[in-house]
């Protein structure tokens, strides 16, 4: 079996779910011959036709609308934000629409869709193209948040997002859409989505993260093994809802936290893991937890972007700061 | 050098003292029909009169009155088809009411219940609050009937203010490049709550908006349920067959406050009220159905007590439906609850009772 | 002198301020002959003309560019969203612009606008008019979160809001617009953007919290004094940037907190406060933070919406909770 | 009944062989002029051209070009007003270095440096990423100039398919109902990415979007600068004169990949390419200017020489400008660092250095 990325993982998901159910329909802007611009749907519009793979209008809003649209008349259909940075002009239907539609209609009507958006920096790209605000969308009830960190989890969480009966805002972190390669087996087995991942064990500290972060965050493990410090390592992936049982495990043995994100700081979804463990589990905290995150600032142009991003390094210090906590 | 020109028509059939403009088409000849619809006109009315009744004497909440607007809702509920789909704005219970949305549920979702639009018309979107992105929704509907190929139409209407939001053009412009089954409605009532359309767009019609989007866009006199029926009715023919979108600016005028909780006198003139009340819809469709001998004063004092009735009993039921059993407002958030909310559950159910009160029998 | 509730607060400190600076012009939906859906601003109109408070077409998302490029030459704009419900076609604009012109421009160009609106639920409204999602503003770099809960804090509040040379978020408690009077002096004084207000003094426990569930979070404070528990409450007032000084020392006293919020729970504010409490404050810490918030949920349409809202007798549960803490 | 009627116009005075098609206006017969934009255009493309060989070579990030559409940016450029304002969209390189924004600086921009868009035209918008948005804020631009009765114009400009976006339209619906002294320019450079303007709306033109708002919607030859120059002129004077707005609809083509990431050939056929090639804006003019003995080869030479130095001054300029200090993400948050910001700022200190590595000299 081929080794795929995560990027390929995510059209192997989508082929994958077009071959097997005709109600899923994928559409955004440039998915159709230019396969979009990171090509997540490269060769799909060819395959599948334009009927399945449909090229809109440039208006964000109004794709948050016609897949609602569908969605309520019992397609599946998957949208593609182009940048999470674009997203923004959808978010009154997604908010107000999307979220909302189970309950306000008290079940008659529901809303199986999924809105995709590559997300992060680290790409050297323009301005807007890599925020992370996964925070905004956790915050508004109704929705689910998804985030893979590697190609089989892409993959079966995908799946599982095409499936979920509600929506899904399914964030691919760009930065490590090639960065590494995986055998994923095109099994269409989907992973569930109220499930962290226990990507290391270890019993001194608990890093707790998601997206491209958790590739700094294991190398911080690794670099932490070398002094004899074994790290715990947690891929959160469905920052909502959360597995808050398997993170609280975690801390329950190890006693020390450090949470790692890319998104700013203030009120981002570090915030509520932290404050969860400190309801939950205050008794086994054995020092402060740190969270190490982009600063509350806008995410700076490339240039000096490398300095949000949450490096090895401070991932390793905030660590040390736990553990030298008395 | 001219490359591209427009035009935009109005269309009519009655004129505003009930005489014809131009001679009906063989299908609107037929009296019942007329007559029928005089009836739902007059059944809107007496329904809303109540609804706002109920307002003031605090057993329904904010509510948005049709007075004025009764010709638009009832021609439209007419002209669609039973497996078409209505999306509809805020102020379409003359639609809904005509499609099996019982007025018992449309009092029970103004009266602050999330059971009223869990209604029999399975696909049909709930009332919307937010304005303008209904349009772009029912833009989707129309997609995934298109997709399926089948011959439906889908209706979504909006206030004349609501044209200024950019949804509203979204949805124009992806109707008009996907060719989508779907006809726009635009209620020009004149307002915008307390705003007048000289303030809302320069534009001379709402009609016009549609030709950004590269498609019909027409007007009709809104007080004229022939004319809303004829021109919904084509619209929706030629949705249903491929020929693609239509807009329609329906002109009327808000009799009403905006809801029960605006008091229009602060900003709306006695002449320009008074003046609107000779164009109203049901005084002009009367005059016809009375000068061809099919109306009388007996026959409406009849109606009116027939549709007091229906409405009373759907208001008893309204009032007598018992409150939602407290843990609805967690358990339809997801198919299946998440962890988090089932903690969050238990806590509902140990404060929720309390916090209700005794004026909770869930 | 005349004893005013919090929305006549808010138009004396309008009107103030448009007498006192030309620059200051106000723009919304039925802000002009109608005053506004709650009146915030009447008479305002009458006094200064058509060119300075003036009716906007019905768009949100252009009203917020509006005042951006208002702003941007130097105006004072004020907007008022008529609900905070139907803000989030603004937000793209709030987001990627009002926040961002100063740091994008490196200074050149900068936002001194304020978005008003009121928000959060209890007055039988429609189904949308009744939410509190600040959270989704404060998580935004460069935006500033002003909640007034007295007729005082919004006066001086939004005068500091108008003065800010960067934006700011104003949020009106719609439910105690009206619900007490209080003397506020228009003296043209401004208070601070970065100060939390300690409400009452106690030892026991430190009740923090902003908007209109200062309400019911000063009765329970009462209702506790009545048994002898000394509760110190707190109104945040600035969710954003958030005055942490205050309620550490508050928390380092009592080692006990609740927070309330009326917004859901999830990534609310309440979750950031806990964190930064449980880092900074974590050995002062006597018991768990309890969070009493709206749920995970949509906001209630009003039938139930009572259930959604933070209880006295939720409150006061909560803060055994931690006082029973061993 | 006809109750609106409305034609669209198409404006050209060079055609593509460079002969003319109207006289040319007493003003536009001043020869130096015309020299001098054929300057600017060659400037232009030398700089673009330029820019995507740093690109390829790692020296600066993602860059949109724009080749083919010289004309429509210097045109503006030109018939803008110093005191006028600039709200840009992100393919405007070709209007702001006519406004006193180096060469370096868009460079900078484009480099991932927030310091390119602190340039001199102090009231010009930054380039602007998110497509639609700059439109209302422009709006907002002019209506503080309105409410100074200042004899001031604001452009600003947008790709055909970004007219898609709901914000477009509500700019220009804004515009019209306040009057506002704003002009719209759409490059329609016939693609948005990959997407081919028949997709993107059913509309013939897209100046007739403006119809929607109820004011006037042109079309011009995008590759005849005279034509575009003119137009822009007369919807300034307009505009500075309280005639309110226009929509002008600038037709090329985009001869160049969407940006440096892009790879038209994966959708754009190359006949296509070839015709436009035909009826690009530089030979045009060159045409024009031989035709009247303004222009020859050598002086053609002299001109190419003159540019590449003043570029080549430009980039020096650009990679030569020290790294900002890393404290500049935190300090231009807030005119005043809030507490966390101050202490977010410590963490940066205690560890940026080391994260930028070596290659930092801030
Ligand atoms: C997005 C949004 N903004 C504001 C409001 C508040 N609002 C409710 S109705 C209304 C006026 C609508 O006028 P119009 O579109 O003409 O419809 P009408 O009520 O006259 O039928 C406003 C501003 C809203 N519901 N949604
Ligand atoms: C709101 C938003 N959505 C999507 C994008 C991504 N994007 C950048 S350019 C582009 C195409 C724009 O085409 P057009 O408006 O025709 O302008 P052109 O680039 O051709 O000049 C897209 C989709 C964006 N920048 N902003
Ligand atoms: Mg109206
Ligand atoms: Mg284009």
């Amino acid at each position: 079996m081929a080794k795929i990325t995560l990027v390929e993982a995510v059209t192997q998901a989508l082929a994958y779910e077009m071959a097997h159910d005709e109600d899923v329909i994928l559409l955004g802007e440039d998915i159709g011959l230019n396969g979009g611009v990171f090509r997540a749907t490269e060769g799909l519009q060819a395959r599948f036709g334009e009927r399945r793979v449909r090229d809109t209008p440039l208006a964000e809003s109004m794709i948050a609308g016609l897949t609602i649209g569908m969605a309520a008349q019992g397609l599946k259909p998957v949208a593609e934000f182009q940048f999470m940075g674009f997203i923004y002009p959808a978010f009154d239907n997604i908010l107000n629409h999307a979220a909302r539609l189970r309950n306000r209609t008290r079940g008659r009507l529901h809303c199986p869709a999924v809105f995709r958006a590559p997300f992060g920096g680290g790409i050297h790209a323009p301005e807007h193209h890599s925020e992370s605000t996964e925070a905004l969308f956790a915050h508004i009830p109704g929705l689910q948040v998804v985030i893979p960190s590697s190609p089989a989890r892409a993959y079966g969480l995908l799946l599982a997002a095409i499936r979920s009966p509600d929506p899904v805002i399914f964030l691919e972190p760009k930065r490590i859409y090639r960065l590494v390669k995986q055998e994923v087996p095109d099994d269409g087995k989907a992973l569930p989505l109220q499930k962290a991942f226990v990507l290391r064990e270890g019993s001194d500290v608990s890093l707790i993260s998601w997206g491209a972060s958790m590739h700094e965050t294991l190398q911080a493990a690794e670099a932490l093994a070398k002094e004899n410090i074994q790290a715990e390592v947690i891929d959160v992936a469905t920052v909502k809802p959360l597995d808050l049982a398997t993170i609280l495990n975690s801390v329950n043995k190890t006693g020390r936290v450090v949470i790692v994100h890319e998104a700013a700081r203030f009120g981002g979804i570090g915030a509520e893991i932290a404050a969860e463990i400190a309801e939950k589990s205050l008794l086994s905290l054995l020092a402060p937890i740190q969270r190490v995150t982009g600063y509350d600032t806008t995410m700076p142009y490339f240039k000096l972007e490398k300095l949000y991003l949450p490096s090895v390094a401070r991932i390793v210090h905030a660590v040390k700061t736990t553990l030298e906590f008395a | 050098m001219a490359v591209a020109k427009f035009e935009i028509h109005y269309h009519q059939f009655l004129k505003p003292d009930g005489t014809l403009k131009q001679d009906l088409t063989k299908e609107l000849r037929d009296p019942k029909r007329l007559i029928e619809w005089y009836r739902l006109m007059t059944l809107l009315r007496v329904f809303d009169t109540k609804a706002i009744n109920l307002q003031r004497v605090g057993k329904l909440g904010t509510y948005p009155g049709v007075l004025g607007q009764e010709a638009v809702g009832v021609a439209i509920g007419q002209a669609m088809h039973k497996d078409d789909v209505l999306v509809p704005y805020y102020r379409d219970q003359g639609i809904q009411f005509q499609r099996g949305v019982d007025f018992s549920q449309i009092l029970q979702y103004w009266g602050g219940d999330e059971r009223g639009s869990d209604f029999n018309q399975a696909e049909d979107f709930p009332t919307c609050v937010p304005i303008a992105n209904q349009n772009v929704i029912a833009a989707g509907v129309a997609s995934a009937i298109q997709y399926r190929n089948e011959k439906r139409g889908v209706v979504t209407s909006i206030g004349e203010g609501g044209t200024s939001e950019g949804d509203f053009y979204e949805a124009l412009n992806a109707a008009g490049a996907w060719k989508l089954p779907l006809v726009f409605v635009i209620n020009n009532n004149q307002w915008a709550i307390s705003v007048p359309t000289e303030l809302q767009t320069h534009s001379q019609t709402f009609a016009q908006k549609a030709i950004a989007a590269g498609f019909e866009g027409e007007q009709v006199d809104g007080n004229d349920i022939i004319a809303v029926y004829e021109r919904v009715r084509l619209a929706l023919d030629k949705a249903r067959t491929g020929g693609g979108p239509t807009l329609i600016e329906a002109i009327t005028y808000r009799l009403c406050d905006h809801t029960t909780a605006d008091d229009a006198n602060r900003y709306r003139s006695k002449e320009a009220l008074e003046k609107a009340w000779t164009l109203e819809p049901l005084i002009r469709l009367r005059h016809y159905l009375t000068s061809e001998k099919l109306w009388d004063a007996k026959k409406e004092e009849a109606c009116l007590q027939d549709c007091r009735k229906i409405v009373d009993e759907e208001v008893n039921i309204y009032l007598n439906r018992p409150m939602a059993p407290i843990t609805d407002i967690i358990d339809y958030m997801y198919a299946q609850c998440p962890e988090n909310l089932k903690e969050q559950r238990q806590t509902l159910l140990q404060f929720g009772a309390d916090i209700l009160g005794s004026d909770h029998h869930g």
